[in-house]
């Protein structure tokens, strides 16, 4: 169905280039309750810790890092589905950063979100028909022909039967209801799509019909996307651009090809490390990547680690990196707009090194025996 | 993702109108023999409750009939039917209440008429606070929640019983100068309104948990991107998704309103005689006079709340499993 | 724990506040007058008004309040009928009687009659439930099942009377329900009481029935459950270890909020079968209009019902090591 | 069973007992009043007495007596100035005699003067003796506010005045220095007690019987707690009283029985239960074990359920059984304030209709209660029970034909009636009743509910908004004088004042101060009849209802059962065990 | 911090024979809505030592096959039919008190949410403890010191106070360490492992994963490792079966499905799953439509609705009519012919995979 999508020809792309969303300082940081006798604020979930990206028109951003890195909490920021602690967010110039609900509907539609959970995005007791234009509706879109026909539209090209206009989300695979999502996401017509794992739920094999379909849509109608991930390979194939971020903080930003190939960053590196490949080629074990295995798990964002946040995880950790929080900065080696936050940062290549590095003191343990 | 059954939709573009979650419950409702059972049961009784007036004209008697003083040959000096269990006979099916010597019959059937009247609109105005507060907490958190919370605790913490003893009198002269006679609607909206204050908690946090787990549900967050506000999300994402843990709630704790009503009229702070009323006769059915002389007259009211409460919580069970067939048991 | 303590008594305190408020206002709120039944059969304005003074009710509602959390704290020697230490809910109005040792001369029968009764239908209770859900899909599971379901739908007003009818009136077997000091014959104690037990334990017990099984079915398809099972423990262990510890975390919750409110006056009980406890106490308090024993019933069965809550969250504790409290 | 058949035979004793009670009570003089009480024959000493009540004593206070359930207790615990002697064993024939004073009082001036001697001898029950300034306490405190449950007649007396406001005189009682002065009440000995009232009170000596007018220490005044433990001076003192619970009398010993020649002291001990309901008292009873051999109840009745089984003939148990009337009279009231009810052929239609039947039903059958004729009792004297002008007693269901046509000729069909009834089980039973017989009769009636605690209070009031109530009037001592005045003396009509109807008939009323004037009981008997009768029949402000009646039964150790007709149940003064 | 040389990675030499063999295996469960057949005969094997992946949809059978070895599903909903032969004892009709001599002792399990999966009512180490007590008749002490030791051994620093915290006081990686160590305390033969690291992030599925293999390799346990990422089974496994729709389409060695796969799914799987060195300008080659439905399975081969090659099979309508079998040693359930299957993959599929 993918395969040969057709989208209408009205939609010419766009220039990429100029920023469209600019975010700098971005934080949140979420209350912790506690105390006594009375309940109150005792301590602060540091979410997101002051952040700065651009996402420019029409590229893909790609936004990656372990769970609890505080991804969604900074797609839900940009979204203004929460109040920033701090810092600023502009859309096309404009200060959106505490913006109301009313002062916001001028850009609503030009900002729409796609869901990690196709069952929970949609609402159970509404028809495909409602969900898809009930955005139109809100804002009291109109389209020529009526809104009816304009979602049938939308079904159209995310691959859907129009004919399910009447349908309901519990009579749908996954896959289609990530579709449906995506319908009701580009049923505004936006400018800018923050997509929030939109395929971590779905099978391998839907997956890749919905990655498609993201790309087309992208690359057809020139919307931007800052696209959320915890799979480094679909990052890589969706985004141009590509953010890791580590306890709340970017700590390695850069183009595709500088974060998969060049990473400066010792987590960048660790990260890459871990995934699991498949080698297709015949040259037996994939004995071209590194590996490394880190330690433990992302520490507490609650208390976060003094410094540089990766140095409790981090082999090339000394004492600087615990009392001086190294910047995001083009680091010498670097490429135009690849930046590192690093004190110590490590070659620019995914290459194997002659040993592996084994932080975790079991594996250490159990491999010196084996 | 779940593997359970899906229809393709691909392939069925015949029919393309789906079936609502609300018409699949209905469908699977329907297999559920005990339910359906129950539904009628309860239903009969409703019926029953409507159609008392006629059924009483057909039947050529009424509830306030004095037969101790009209047909003092079928009584004792104490109001006690001479005749065998309770006076049943062809003229008085159910027998005569010991005392004045109602009609059992037309007196059960208007009773069940009363207390189902008061049980339907505490129930409503229960459902209808419940949705207000419940939803209102759950959805907007933050301050309301939590004094919408403590109110909760704080009416959780009342005696209920005792309260409704205690202020029943205070609800009617709320209504009635002391002075003035009481007419029955007046008893009737105070234990509407006692039974209410006290009642509608315990829906109103589980409708509270269920619009908190809702308002997590990313469909909300995407009606919120899309600049939906407050009032549309509730109205139309949330209130649709609250009609189902509310329609089981909801046949839960009518028939718990019948029972307390009931209790009440027992006490005898209730609807009291010679307005017929289930609980009424509970209250009646307890006193000496019945239980030294013929135990049969607390037969009807009992074995009548009996069948109707069990097969009101049997029908809640079918309702609930319709709705969410994973739970067994 | 301690804070947990603090914290919650604290909480409870304040909603016994709130409550004697509204109890209060309650009272004034009522269309009679207690000097009225005071007063006498050659009542006159001046003796009205004279009692009203005694009682303490012509000072304006606030004061009259502050006058009662006062001696409830601090105790008082200002009544005519004796001193009254704290905590002082003062003294009846109908019967001149202190209400603080009144209630605690009521407070044996309701205990007698709730914890007899409550042991038997928590343990009989659970225990069918439980056996129901072991022998699940049974006949016996079935016969539980239904059993269960139409007795916890019979009411104490109606299932009470029906037992004395049939074992009081008609055959003689019992005699008809009283209470007798536990400390003074144990016997008669226990024989007056069974009727009120048995016919409070058989409802309850169908309702712990239900839920005991319920929620041991639940808790039997708990992942955590098929774990146990795949370690190879046996269905016994499982079903006992396992199973068993989450359901009774509903069940802890109900049986807190029916031994609370049972502890704090059973009226419909008790005035089925006629027993002096708490429960008439407060019953007849209303009657009379009886502000200090109507204030010491509600605010001693607040009180049991938020003790009870407090226990109960307390043992969720003891139940669930994920439970923190704080 | 069938609550109340077959219990004509013992109607009939009953009435035969009441016939005696008319027999005028004699006031006796010094040797009447010499102590000891003559002995119970076949009496012994020793043994314990079961009591088992239902309602527990909400009053121990002299003062505050005014029930019959306490009234009881008074016997054997309080004593007055005088007292009722018993002159016959079968309860029914009495005397007035000095109690702690020497006769029952002496007047010269035709009841305005009375003058009262202390016997020699008379102590409380810490030891100390009795004299005329215990008296002074125990009259001026009546006064006092917390004192607001005993009769008034006496203060009333004294302060020459009617209804509450008596309590002017002496607004404080004793307690804050200011006294009645002499020319009211006078002690000008430790032993003499004189009484000087305004008009004449030629029924002082029965007034004085009365347990609210009995002594209380000077020494011992407590105030509100005396109410809980007064000191005593009958045969028995108080050992333990747990409110609600129990209470345990023991022998006084400080009670010389050579002074009091109304009571005897034979059993050791009395164990009283209370929340003892009527069938379970009656179910022990008939069981007969154990203690309850020795068992009797004071005021529990036989319940409805079981008094065809006592009263079933089983000679035994006859042996064991004691029936009388009670001294209230049951009525409806009508209204006279009310100007619809104040045209007489509509009161003559009401009178009709009232059904008798609803409420002999529901207060448990013809055991429990008989139709009335008048509205004195039979045990009072002036009783006539050949009495029924509205032909009750031959049809207790009311004749609502006969109504109907009054009704039309009064030209009234339809007229609304507001039936104010009291808010108990009962109340409902048989206002309901009674509300549907009286619309047969072409009555609109609404019935509205009072509650029970305040119901007096409700319809006591002048500018009540009820037409017609129930009420149940008791005479405080076995003459009419107790029943008639309060309830029908049109210039007492006030808040709270037992005049129900608000009748104020000048006939009426002139009859009254003739009837009180006299001071022959027997002539004054004939006197109040005569009145009693032009009420029910011509003034019609109130039609009688029922006379109360009541079964009671002891177990079999328990000797010297009698049914008093003064005390209206078991006298408790000459019980023994056997 | 310790440095390792790389190890070469040879796995440990079969054991003669299958440890576990399971034939024809159908699992079907009676739901309201009408009969699922979960598993619709399906054969494999195991061999001690050796690590049998199992990939497949959402919905294949991969769980239900696993928990039927082990006779953990609900008899009451559940027919089973087939063979289950675990060291030569027959598990399908053996009795419960057998099973549960097998459970955790002979074959383990490790399921996917450590989380639920644990009891949060005891503590971590006596959970560990249990089965050993039971199986090996230790002595509480006994037991004790072997849950220290187990959880020393999957890497929990400070296991002898660990051991006695709760499971919702350990992390998420910690906790699937925690299982493991359950399932592996009493030496298990078999170890089945139900998508360990799903719910896990990368680098802690990384290291769970060498874990594991570090694991079998000290015990010389058979595992069956069930995931739907392929890129985790290439690194685990030393065999594969493919599942699709209740049954297996694919099975071989690892090599030998992933490099010269044979069956349209396997393809298509291969190519709908981007990589870290996929060409990036290709779009991803997904597989169209949706898994079926258990319910009413498609007729014929179960993936003949999704495929795209059932026209260049000879004969019309096989793919619709006539269910492809497993032939019983390495091959894939197609009706495409070995020629055709070989020429597809290299010279239609494999060019994409580039
Ligand atoms: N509403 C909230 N209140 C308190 N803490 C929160 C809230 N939302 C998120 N957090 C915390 O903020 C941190 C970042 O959460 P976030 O959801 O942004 O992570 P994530 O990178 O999206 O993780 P995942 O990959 O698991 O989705 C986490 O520690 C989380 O517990
Ligand atoms: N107890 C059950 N009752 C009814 N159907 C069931 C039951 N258990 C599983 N199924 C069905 O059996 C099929 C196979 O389920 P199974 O759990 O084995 O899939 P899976 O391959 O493990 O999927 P996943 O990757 O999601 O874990 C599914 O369609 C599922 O809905
Ligand atoms: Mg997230
Ligand atoms: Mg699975």
């Amino acid at each position: 169905m993918t395969e040969d999508m057709v989208l209408p020809a009205q939609h010419q792309p766009v220039t990429v280039g100029e920023p469209l969303l600019e975010v700098s300082g971005l934080t949140k940081y979420f209350p912790v309750k506690g105390g006594f006798p009375v309940r109150r604020t005792v301590g602060q979930v540091q979410a997101v810790d002051g952040i700065d990206l651009t996402v420019r028109v029409g590229e893909s951003f790609g936004l990656v890092g372990e769970s609890g890195c505080g991804k969604s909490t900074t797609g839900r920021l940009i979204t203004r589905l929460l109040e920033p602690t701090a810092g600023k967010v502009s859309y096309r110039g404009q200060d959106i950063t505490h913006a109301s609900r009313r002062e916001l509907a001028p850009i609503r539609s030009e900002i729409q979100m796609i869901f990690q959970d196709p069952y929970s995005s949609l609402n159970p007791r509404q028809t495909v028909g409602k969900i898809i234009s009930g955005p139109m509706e809100i804002n009291g879109v109109e389209p020529e022909g009526g809104r009816e026909k304009r979602v049938r539209e939308l079904l159209e090209i995310v691959g859907l039967n129009p004919e399910h206009y009447n349908r309901f989300p519990h009579e749908f695979s996954g896959g289609q209801r990530q579709r449906i999502g995506v319908a009701r996401a580009l049923a505004l017509e936006p400018k800018l799509i923050v997509a929030d794992e939109p395929v971590s739920a779905l099978d391998v094999s839907i997956q890749a019909q919905v990655v498609n379909l993201l790309q087309e849509v992208q690359r057809e109608l020139g919307i931007a996307f800052l696209f959320i991930a915890h799979d480094l390979a679909v990052v890589r194939h969706f985004s141009q651009r590509v953010a890791v971020m580590y306890l709340g903080k970017i700590i390695e930003v850069g183009d595709r090809e500088a974060i998969y190939t060049r990473p400066r960053h010792p987590y960048t590196h660790a990260l890459l490390s871990a995934v699991p490949e498949v080698s297709l080629t015949d040259d037996g074990d994939s004995a071209g990547r590194e590996r490394i295995r880190l330690a433990g798990d992302v520490p507490s964002p609650i208390s976060p680690p003094s410094g540089c946040r990766f140095r409790t995880r981090c082999w090339k950790a000394q004492d600087k990196c615990a009392t001086q929080e190294p910047p995001l900065l083009r680091i010498s080696g670097n490429h135009e707009g690849h930046l590192t936050a690093c004190h110590f940062p490590e070659d620019p290549t995914t290459q194997a090194r002659d040993e592996d590095i084994v932080l975790d003191p079991a594996l250490a343990a159990l491999e010196e025996e084996g | 993702m779940d593997g359970g059954p899906q229809p393709d939709p691909n392939t069925a573009t015949v029919k393309v109108e789906g079936r609502s979650p609300g018409q699949l419950m209905w469908i699977r409702f329907k297999r559920d023999r005990t339910g359906v059972i129950s539904a009628f049961v309860v239903a009969f009784f409703f019926v029953v409750a409507a159609a008392a007036p006629l059924i009483s004209k057909l039947y050529g008697k009424n509830p306030y009939t004095v037969y101790a003083d009209e047909r003092p040959e079928l009584f004792d000096s104490a109001g006690v039917p001479v005749q065998p269990n309770g006076g049943i006979s062809s003229e008085f099916w159910f027998g005569l209440e010991p005392g004045n010597g109602y009609d059992v019959f037309t007196k059960l059937i208007y009773g069940i008429r009363t207390s189902l009247l008061i049980s339907l609109a505490v129930t409503v105005a229960v459902v209808l606070t419940g949705i207000l507060l419940g939803v209102t907490a759950g959805y907007l958190g933050g301050k309301t929640d939590f004094f919408i919370g403590r109110l909760i605790d704080f009416l959780l913490a009342f005696p209920s019983q005792l309260f409704f003893i205690a202020s029943m009198p205070v609800v009617v002269s709320l209504f009635v100068s002391p002075r003035d006679e009481t007419p029955t609607y007046v008893r009737v909206v105070a234990l509407i309104v006692v039974q209410w204050v006290l009642g509608w908690m315990s829906l109103a946090r589980i409708l509270r948990g269920t619009t908190l787990a809702l308002r997590e549900r990313e469909f909300i967050e995407a009606a919120k991107v899309s600049g939906a506000s407050p009032w549309r999300i509730i109205r139309r994402e949330i209130l649709p998704n609250v009609v189902t843990p509310l329609l089981v709630q909801a046949t839960y704790i009518l028939p718990s309103f019948v029972t307390i009503e009931a209790g009440l009229s027992f006490l005898g702070v209730g609807i009291v005689e010679p307005t017929p009323d289930w609980g009424q006769m509970f209250s009646k059915a307890s006193t000496e006079l019945v239980l030294q002389n013929d135990i049969t007259y607390m037969f009807f009211p009992g074995v009548s709340m009996v069948v109707f409460v069990v097969a009101f919580n049997l029908l809640g069970d079918s309702v609930r499993d319709a709705f969410d067939p994973k739970t067994a048991r | 724990m301690l804070r947990f303590l603090v914290r919650r008594i604290l909480g409870a305190v304040v909603i016994l506040f709130l409550l004697s408020i509204v109890t209060f206002l309650l009272f004034f709120g009522m269309p009679r007058d207690p000097a009225l039944l005071m007063c006498g059969k050659t009542c006159n304005p001046t003796s009205l008004a004279n009692i009203h003074h005694v009682l303490g009710l012509d000072k304006s509602i606030p004061e009259q309040y502050w006058i009662f959390l006062h001696n409830l704290i601090l105790g008082s020697n200002q009544f005519a009928q004796g001193p009254c230490p704290a905590p002082c809910f003062g003294y009846s109005y109908h019967t001149n009687d202190p209400v603080w040792s009144t209630m605690m001369d009521r407070l044996p029968t309701t205990v007698s009659l709730t914890l007899g009764a409550a042991v038997v239908f928590l343990f009989v209770g659970l225990g069918t439930g439980m056996l129901a859900a072991w022998k699940r899909g049974t006949m016996l599971d079935k016969t539980v099942t239904a059993g269960s379901m139409v007795i916890s739908s019979m009411q104490i007003y109606f299932l009470g009377p029906l037992a004395l009818a049939a074992l009081v009136y008609q055959s003689h077997i019992f005699d008809k329900p009283a209470y007798n000091d536990f400390t003074a014959d144990p016997v008669t104690w226990f024989t007056g009481l069974i009727i009120p037990w048995v016919v409070l334990s058989t409802i309850f017990a169908s309702q712990y029935t239900r839920m005991a099984r319920s929620s041991m079915i639940e808790q039997l398809q708990e992942e955590h459950v098929r774990t146990a099972r795949a370690k190879g423990m046996s269905r016994r262990y499982v079903f006992f270890r396992y199973a068993w510890r989450g359901s009774l975390i509903p069940i802890v919750t109900i049986f807190g909020i029916d031994l609370g409110s049972l502890l704090g006056g059973a009226i419909i009980t008790e005035y089925t079968f006629g027993l002096p406890g708490l429960g008439r106490l407060a019953v007849e308090s209303v009657q009379f209009s009886d502000l200090p024993l109507l204030l010491g019933v509600m605010l001693f069965s607040a009180s049991m019902i938020l003790l009870f809550n407090i226990l109960v969250d307390a043992t969720y504790a003891f139940i669930d090591p994920r439970v923190r409290l704080a | 069973s069938k609550g109340g058949s077959n219990a004509s035979d013992n109607e009939k004793k009953d009435q035969q007992n009441a016939k005696r009670q008319q027999a005028s009570i004699k006031f006796g003089d010094a040797k009447d009043s010499t102590g000891p009480a003559a002995a119970v024959p076949g009496a012994k000493t020793g043994g314990t007495l079961e009591v088992l009540q239902r309602d527990s004593y909400a009053h121990l206070d002299p003062g505050q007596i005014y029930v019959s359930d306490e009234g009881s207790l008074a016997t054997l615990i309080h004593r007055g100035l005088t007292g009722y002697k018993s002159t016959n064993n079968k309860g029914s024939g009495h005397e007035v005699v000095g109690d702690l004073a020497t006769d029952s009082g002496t007047t010269t001036d035709g009841g305005k003067t009375w003058k009262y001697t202390l016997k020699d001898g008379i102590k409380f029950s810490d030891g100390t003796p009795i004299t005329s300034a215990d008296f002074r306490q125990t009259y001026e405190r009546l006064f006092a506010s917390f004192i607001n449950q005993g009769p008034t007649y006496l203060q009333q007396w004294l302060a020459d005045t009617n209804g509450a406001d008596y309590r002017k005189l002496l607004p404080d009682g004793p307690y804050k220095g200011k006294h009645l002065p002499n020319s009211i009440l006078e002690t000008p000995d430790s032993k003499t007690i004189i009484f000087h009232f305004k008009t004449a009170h030629p029924d002082l000596p029965y007034a004085l019987a009365m347990a609210g007018y009995a002594v209380v220490s000077k020494k011992g005044d407590t105030k509100e707690k005396y109410d809980k433990a007064p000191l005593t001076t009958g045969p028995y003192k108080i050992q333990s009283f747990k409110s609600g619970k129990s209470m345990v009398l023991v022998k006084n010993p400080d009670w010389d029985p050579k002074t009091d020649p109304i009571r005897n002291q034979y059993v050791d001990q009395m164990d009283f239960t209370f929340n003892v309901q009527y069938e379970d008292s009656t179910k022990q009873l008939l069981a007969n074990s154990g203690a309850d051999q020795a068992g009797i109840s004071f005021n529990n009745s036989v319940d409805a359920g079981n008094i065809s089984q006592v009263l079933g003939g089983d000679a035994a148990l006859k042996a064991r059984t004691v029936a009388g009337y009670q001294p209230y009279v049951g009525q409806i009231n009508i209204n006279m304030k009310h100007s619809a009810l104040q045209d007489k052929t509509v009161r003559e239609a009401i009178a009709y209709a009232l059904p008798i039947t609803p409420i002999i039903r529901a207060f448990g059958g013809s055991s429990a209660a008989e139709v009335a004729g008048g509205f004195i009792s039979p045990t009072v004297s002036g009783y006539d029970a050949s009495f029924d002008p509205w032909g009750k007693k031959k049809n207790p269901g009311g004749d609502a034909a006969k109504a109907k046509a009054l009704l039309k000729k009064a030209g009234k069909v339809g007229l609304k009636l507001t039936y104010g009834y009291q808010n108990t089980p009962e109340g409902q039973q048989y206002s309901t009743a009674i509300a549907a017989a009286l619309e047969k009769a072409g009555f609109n009636v609404q019935r509205q509910d009072i509650p029970a605690e305040t119901y007096y209070d409700q319809v006591g009031k002048v500018d009540n908004n009820y037409d017609i109530y129930a009420s149940a009037w008791g005479a405080d001592w076995p003459s009419a004088s107790t029943v008639i005045p309060p309830l029908f003396d049109g210039r007492a009509i006030a808040d709270g004042s037992p005049n129900y109807s608000h009748v104020n008939d000048s006939k009426a009323n002139s009859d009254i101060d003739a009837a009180n004037a006299i001071s022959d009981p027997v002539k004054s008997a004939a006197a109040w009849e005569k009145l009693d009768q032009y009420l029910v029949k011509d003034v019609i402000n109130a039609v009688p209802t029922i006379d109360y009646k009541q079964v009671q039964i002891a177990g079999s150790k328990v000797g010297g059962l009698v049914y008093d007709d003064v005390i209206g149940g078991i006298d408790p003064r000459r019980l023994y065990i056997k | 911090m310790t440095t390792l040389t790389k190890d070469a990675g040879t796995p440990a030499p079969a054991d003669a024979g299958a440890f576990l063999s399971v034939r024809d295996l159908h699992v079907s469960f009676r739901t309201e809505d009408g009969v699922v057949r979960a598993v619709d005969g399906l054969s494999f094997d195991v061999e001690r030592g050796r690590t049998l992946g199992i990939v497949g949809e959402s919905g294949s059978g991969k769980s239900v096959t696993n928990l039927t070895v082990l006779g953990l599903h609900n008899p009451q909903f559940t027919t089973v039919e087939g063979e289950i032969l675990l060291d030569g004892q027959e598990l399908i009709t053996a009795r419960e008190s057998e099973l549960e001599k097998v459970r955790g002792n002979k074959a383990a399990m490790i399921f996917q949410d450590p989380l639920t999966a644990l009891s949060p009512y005891y503590t971590v180490g006596r959970q560990i403890a249990e089965p050993f007590m039971k199986h090996r008749g230790a002595s509480k002490r006994a037991a004790w010191d072997r849950a220290v030791e187990m959880l020393a051994k999957v890497g929990i620093p400070n296991p002898k106070e660990r051991a006695k915290d709760y499971p919702h006081q350990f992390s998420g990686g910690m906790r699937q360490r925690a299982m493991i160590a359950m399932a592996l305390v009493c030496d298990p033969d078999l170890l089945i492992a139900d998508e360990p690291t799903t719910a896990l992030d990368v680098t802690v599925q990384a290291q769970i994963l060498d874990l594991l293999k570090d694991l079998q390799q000290e015990f010389g346990t058979g595992i069956i490792f069930i995931t739907h990422d392929l890129g985790v089974i290439a690194d685990m496994a030393d065999d594969i079966m493919v599942m699709y729709a209740g049954s297996a389409v694919e099975r071989g060695t690892t090599d030998e499905v992933l490099r010269a796969p044979q069956h349209p799914y396997t393809w298509g799987l291969l190519n709908s799953m981007p990589r870290l060195d996929s060409d990036l300008d290709t779009p991803l080659h997904p597989i169209p439509g949706a898994p079926p439905s258990l319910l009413t399975p498609p007729s014929g081969c179960r993936f003949h609705p999704r495929c795209t090659f059932q026209d260049r099979v000879t004969g019309a309508g096989r793919c619709v009519g006539e269910r492809p079998l497993l032939a019983p040693d390495r091959a894939s359930a197609c009706h495409l012919t070995a020629d055709q299957k070989r020429t597809i993959f290299l010279e239609e599929i494999k060019p994409r995979l580039a």
